[in-house]
């Protein structure tokens, strides 16, 4: 995160440090990958206890929104989760507690936002297609006259959310919409992920119709509420692939410091210390950008959308590259299913390719500057 | 090359040799089925079937060509190994017992006393023994030589001690070759045995290892008192590493030659083949049209063939002596290269369908291939950059501890 | 060039190493960049005594097609030519010999071969138009009534070839000409450029008239002569950067030996070991396609046009990596001017741009895979 | 951050100073051109502008601020050099004279005799001199302490023989810092002395070096018996090297905190700033629809900030202390690493065009990044990617010669 917290904000990620290697650490996920099980609902219900969601939303609906800083807040906790490659459903809950905050009605806020905060109500965020170009760009889902129809793809949490948030278009624009995901004409369709442990899902609407209750602020609207969901869900995307790589990075140092061949630390070979100081570098950049992006989605600064792209940008490339190397120079060892390593690299390919490849968010920062 | 144009070169005892071969192979063996893999330790169907085809092979008198008579074989040319190969194409050979006429034949043929090539070599020919050889430790990584299994002598006894990984079909082997320290006062390169070892027997312990694709070819064996008699040493007693030099250098030529006999017999290709997966891959997804996506396609394309171009054009530089043995090693590295290329534009090209997949399909493909990529595995690509730096590029080695420092000084892992 | 070489080919190689070695080392390009002048003509015609645009030329016209291997020993030369970042018109009349030759009138080859030969009459190729994209694809110009305009862009040798061999569009497909330079209605504009010695121009025609004796082959033909030409060029910018790369390495390799530093040469140090490492196995498959796409030229074999396409994707990315990372081998002095260093740099940094660059030919073997 | 908040949280002190400094500069220094180059050696009147602008701060009692009064300075604080900066934005100042207040002044202040220091700081500061660093040799390379230039006493003068190179200025300059061997029986690091020396005297040959690009901002100078005093000598004799490591200190602190007074002054930006230049080339070159050159051009806006944010964050948190000061060495690679990229992509969005221009332009462009590229010159990459491996990330040195073995016995290229 950024080089400069408040106090507040290092005690949370310190608090946020201990709880998560203590009661949920990289075995919770690999457990959960060996028995092809999902994030235990009442598991999820003590991570929110930790106030993550919380963050969020306002104190009369039980959240903790007015002492928090948003955005910021959240990616420090995101890159804590990165660290131990949680499984649980940070990003989809705090996302939809983020946008019926911003953009419910007083009867949505009331009803959705302690649940999400407490954890016993989990939410999807169904948005994107389900072709190889999907992630990024809403309206995979049409609706007129309050029935929608489409398949949702690469949902995260699909299977286990009781509620979805729905983004649809229609003739003027998108339109957002809060229904349960037991709806009649709601099916939702696992996937199997490379990202083990944490679920995703196609989620496949046949005509549903929704009264007027359901809409999430206007309907048609221009598509800024969107905009800064997508961009909350980018800088969480973001922040845990630093903590993946920080980690990641962290027992490569370690165990090249330890490890002797030729009767040196194989730390000393200059050929693997020049990757990683180029690793550092590369770092060193991702953190500068996800720790600008998520202050500029906090304060919805006029670059924010620019930002969390060039986030990606560097964090989708380098979160692969150096833990891919981070593998390579474990040797053997970090080819077995036994050791870590893997988890975190396979979370760190998985999102460098939701959300927008980076090549799809390249494309998109060429549209913001204007091309 | 058509098997016509072959046949044309043989001198009549070749001819006679390659009747021999096709006739007997014909309707005895299995027939080799594309895209079915040269070697699965997990399909232990495919193991005892390749046990059954070398013991066809020895009963048709066509096992071992190149070995004496005297320990079993047949005592013949290269030449005639060449026209065994070419008859055997349509068919999957014995490829699971790789290790003993890759390796261990050859080992013992310059190493072993007369006792051991009676004894052993005709067992490997007829399919009896499948061997292993037992390279690696989880402590050694890349620095084959710094081992710390240990050998002592009992009475008339030796027993090993430690453990050894990465080893190719441990659990279904019967010998292995085995290097183990027996005296750690000595200098790194001395002082080290080489052992042939029963792999059923107790102290043993074979486990596979899962890796993260799933599979299981190599296992990990933890030697606790293992036992050998003096017979069971090959060379000398603190000879070993003049053994394992033979060794390795028998694992490069086979790799360089190719490992799977008879595979080779239809290279090398006339025409650059078109990969078609990227091909594939982009109209599945419909992508056919867009620009980036055919970018990647050409590119990939041109990745593989290239792959294949420079694996040619090393065997055929070294073959014809024009390029230094080293120039293999060269070409590994390359493909290596070459296929991580590949295999980033390919994910880049999937997107998210790279990473997800349907719930009850296997692995997401594309996705894998990022996270599973090692076809140099481990810390073995640095070994082969400095390989070619040093033997085929001729620059200095680095500064190190001196050759004469007793084992017993320098700091492994074991002791750290 | 190829690992197993005919006794002729290797005597080709040894003369043309010799001759260019010591008739025209780098230090000519150097002469001919400082004093920003042409490559005089004269020095031309004693190289092409060398025999060197004679491979492609029949006996009769005072060739030695006869004997030759064409577009394998003209790769041989041209990867000669590279070693010493030879600046003469080499591609432009090897390409207009070999056209002229399989597609020309006997009238045409009476008229245009022996001069080619000889080097005393200079050729350039004009096909591709101006833009970023250009280079690749024919038909900047177009034909009808025998009358053509447009203008050529990125032509080796335009203001110093008094033969031009034009490719244009008419309503079928392509045809060629071949019109003398100074044809009422051309005009030349000479581009500067970063491949220093090496003359390069616009060539522009504004409605020139020619008469049917300049029309090369068939009118309106389907393209085969011009993607024969193509491949031939493709083939001889390919030896050359493998001849740029041989050489750099070359006295890169020399460099790391015998420089010092902390009391070692610097080639013993990892890091650069590794970099030499993959270089050597970059360029080692580099030279693989070279050698191959060189053969399937001559045979015209079925994969001639992808094998050019796959050698360009590998030299033009290679070239450039290589020789960019010799000169940081080299420290500060490879920045310098004295240093012959950057002359191959810049003319790997021109072959990858020009004719196609490797995206662009991505896309072409794409096109050739049927997708 | 504006002028008005600057002030602000000024003392009455540094309010006077800060008003001073703005009074006298107004109307009488030149003012800062957007795009001009900071240091320009070729540009021969801009040097002489930079030494009058020196003077006309020395004469309006603003030259030195943090130099001790007894040597013409101020005597004052950093913050008052926080304000002179901010009240000098608008200026050009003497950047040409960079080296003076940057490293000479510094290493005189904490080495120099009382005597050097009254003699040579006042005229650093009133703009009479300009001092070089001759630091590089030839022969050196990355190994500044390998050096070979070589002083020896005869009679009461030194007499300095070798050559160094990359020396900044050299030619414009008028007193040079030379480190020079005077005991070669000693170990490497041991043996050295720095010297004062005249540029312009006899025995000293000052050529510019032009580089691939056409420019000449460093030269090489061919020392032959070139002359200094034993008053010229700074620190002890033979103990160059604790002056050296002054020297590399100043130099690097001066490079986190910006080399040149007044520049930094606008920073920190406070928007992420929109890279125009690939924008404005896709829309030249006709490309802005097509879907490879938007990703380009993507690329290279991301690349840019990249640049900017992670300068940022090394420089904020350098300040703040949560970052250690080497990480002023990741940022610098870091930028080198992200301008290759985005030279190799914006060579690829121009392709041909970038090779090639009209005859009467300058080097093509974007081909020209291509081969200029040295952000971190030469063999400094690999310099600083051993300090960010062994400093910043604690791994270990590599095995080398021993410290302590006598410079004449290890092996130089001038040995070799």
């Amino acid at each position: 995160m950024d080089v400069v917290l408040s106090e507040n904000q290092t005690l949370l990620q310190q608090a946020t440090r201990r709880f998560v290697e203590q009661e949920h650490p990289v075995v919770q996920t690999r457990r959960l990958a060996d028995a092809k099980a999902a994030f235990p609902a009442e598991t999820w219900t003590q991570c929110a206890a930790q106030g993550w969601v919380a963050l969020f939303v306002p104190e009369q609906h039980g959240g903790m929104a007015g002492e928090a800083e948003g955005a910021v807040d959240a990616a420090i906790v995101a890159e804590e989760l990165g660290r131990q490659v949680f499984a649980g459903p940070f990003a989809s809950n705090a996302v939809a507690a983020f946008a019926i905050a911003n953009a419910g009605s007083d009867a949505q806020r009331a009803q959705f936002l302690p649940g999400l905060a407490s954890g016993e109500m989990q939410a999807a965020w169904c948005f994107a297609g389900t072709g190889p170009q999907a992630g990024l760009e809403p309206g995979a889902l049409t609706v007129s006259d309050n029935r929608f129809s489409g398949s949702a793809g690469f949902v995260e949490n699909g299977a286990n959310a009781g509620l979805l948030l729905v983004t649809a278009r229609d003739g003027q624009g998108l339109s957002q919409f809060v229904i349960p995901a037991d709806h009649p004409g709601v099916s939702v369709e696992p996937l199997r992920s490379l990202d083990l442990g944490r679920g995703y899902a196609t989620v496949r609407f046949d005509g549903v119709s929704v009264d007027n209750g359901a809409l999430l602020g206007q309907s048609g609207a221009p598509g800024g509420n969107f905009e800064r969901q997508l961009q909350l869900a980018l800088v969480l995307q973001c922040a845990e692939t630093i903590g993946l790589i920080d980690r990641a990075f962290e027992f490569t140092l370690e165990w090249v410091r330890q490890r002797h061949a030729f009767g040196r630390p194989i730390g000393s070979f200059q050929a693997l210390k020049h990757r990683l100081a180029d690793h550092t570098a590369e770092f060193e950049a991702a953190k500068a950008a996800v720790a600008y992006a998520a202050k500029a989605v906090h304060s919805s600064a006029s670059d924010a959308a620019i930002a969390v792209s060039i986030a990606k940008s560097q964090c989708g490339k380098q979160g692969v590259e150096i833990i891919r190397d981070c593998v390579q120079m474990h040797g053997g060892i970090g080819l077995t299913w036994e050791h870590d390593l893997h988890f975190y690299l396979r979370r760190a390919v998985a999102n460098q390719s939701l959300l927008g490849t980076p090549a799809m968010h390249h494309e998109r920062i060429a549209a913001l500057a204007g091309l | 090359m058509t098997l016509a144009t072959c046949e044309d070169r043989d001198t009549d005892e070749l001819r006679a040799f390659r009747l021999k071969a096709r006739e007997w192979m014909a309707g005895r063996l299995p027939p080799r089925i594309p895209g079915q893999p040269y070697m699965d330790w997990t399909d232990k169907e495919l193991v005892a079937a390749d046990r059954r085809t070398q013991r066809i092979l020895w009963d048709g008198g066509l096992a071992g060509i190149t070995v004496p008579k005297e320990y079993g074989g047949l005592g013949l040319t290269r030449q005639h190994e060449t026209v065994f190969g070419e008859e055997a194409a349509p068919y999957r050979l014995a490829w699971h017992l790789g290790n003993n006429y890759n390796i261990v034949q050859p080992v013992l043929l310059a190493h072993g006393t007369e006792e051991q090539k009676h004894k052993y070599i005709p067992r490997m020919l007829n399919g009896d023994h499948i061997w292993a050889q037992m390279t690696s430790e989880p402590s050694g990584g890349s620095d084959l030589f710094g081992l710390i299994t240990r050998a002592e002598k009992r009475g008339d006894k030796w027993y090993i001690n430690g453990s050894k990984i990465w080893t190719t079909g441990g659990e279904d082997s019967d010998m292995g070759l085995c290097l183990a320290r027996t005296d750690p006062t000595l200098p790194k390169h001395q002082g080290l045995t080489m052992f042939m070892v029963e792999m059923h027997q107790p102290g043993m312990t074979v486990r596979p290892l899962t890796l993260v694709n799933g599979t299981q070819d190599f296992c990990q064996e933890f030697l606790d008192d293992v036992e050998a008699s003096e017979d069971n040493i090959v060379g000398e007693i603190n000879g070993g590493w003049a053994v394992a030099t033979t060794q390795l250098a028998a694992e490069r030529s086979a790799t360089s030659r190719g490992w799977y006999i008879g595979v080779g017999a239809s290279l090398p290709r006339e025409r650059i083949e078109i990969a078609s997966h990227p091909v594939k891959l982009a109209h599945e997804l419909g992508l056919a049209e867009t620009q980036r996506a055919r970018q990647i396609v050409g590119e990939v394309i041109a990745l593989e063939a290239l792959r294949e171009l420079v694996a040619q054009r090393a065997s055929k530089g070294i073959d014809a002596g024009t390029l230094p043995p080293t120039t293999g090693g060269v070409a590994s590295l390359a493909s290596s290269t070459l296929n991580q290329r590949a295999s980033e534009l390919m994910t880049e090209l999937a997107g998210p369908c790279g990473v997800t997949g349907p719930a009850d399909g296997g692995e997401p493909e594309q996705g894998m291939d990022r996270v599973w990529l090692f076809r140099i595995g481990g810390g073995s690509a640095e070994m082969l950059r400095n390989t070619i730096s040093e033997r085929h590029l001729g620059l200095p080695r680095e500064p190190g501890p001196g050759k004469d420092v007793p084992f017993n000084q320098l700091r492994t892992n074991a002791a750290s």
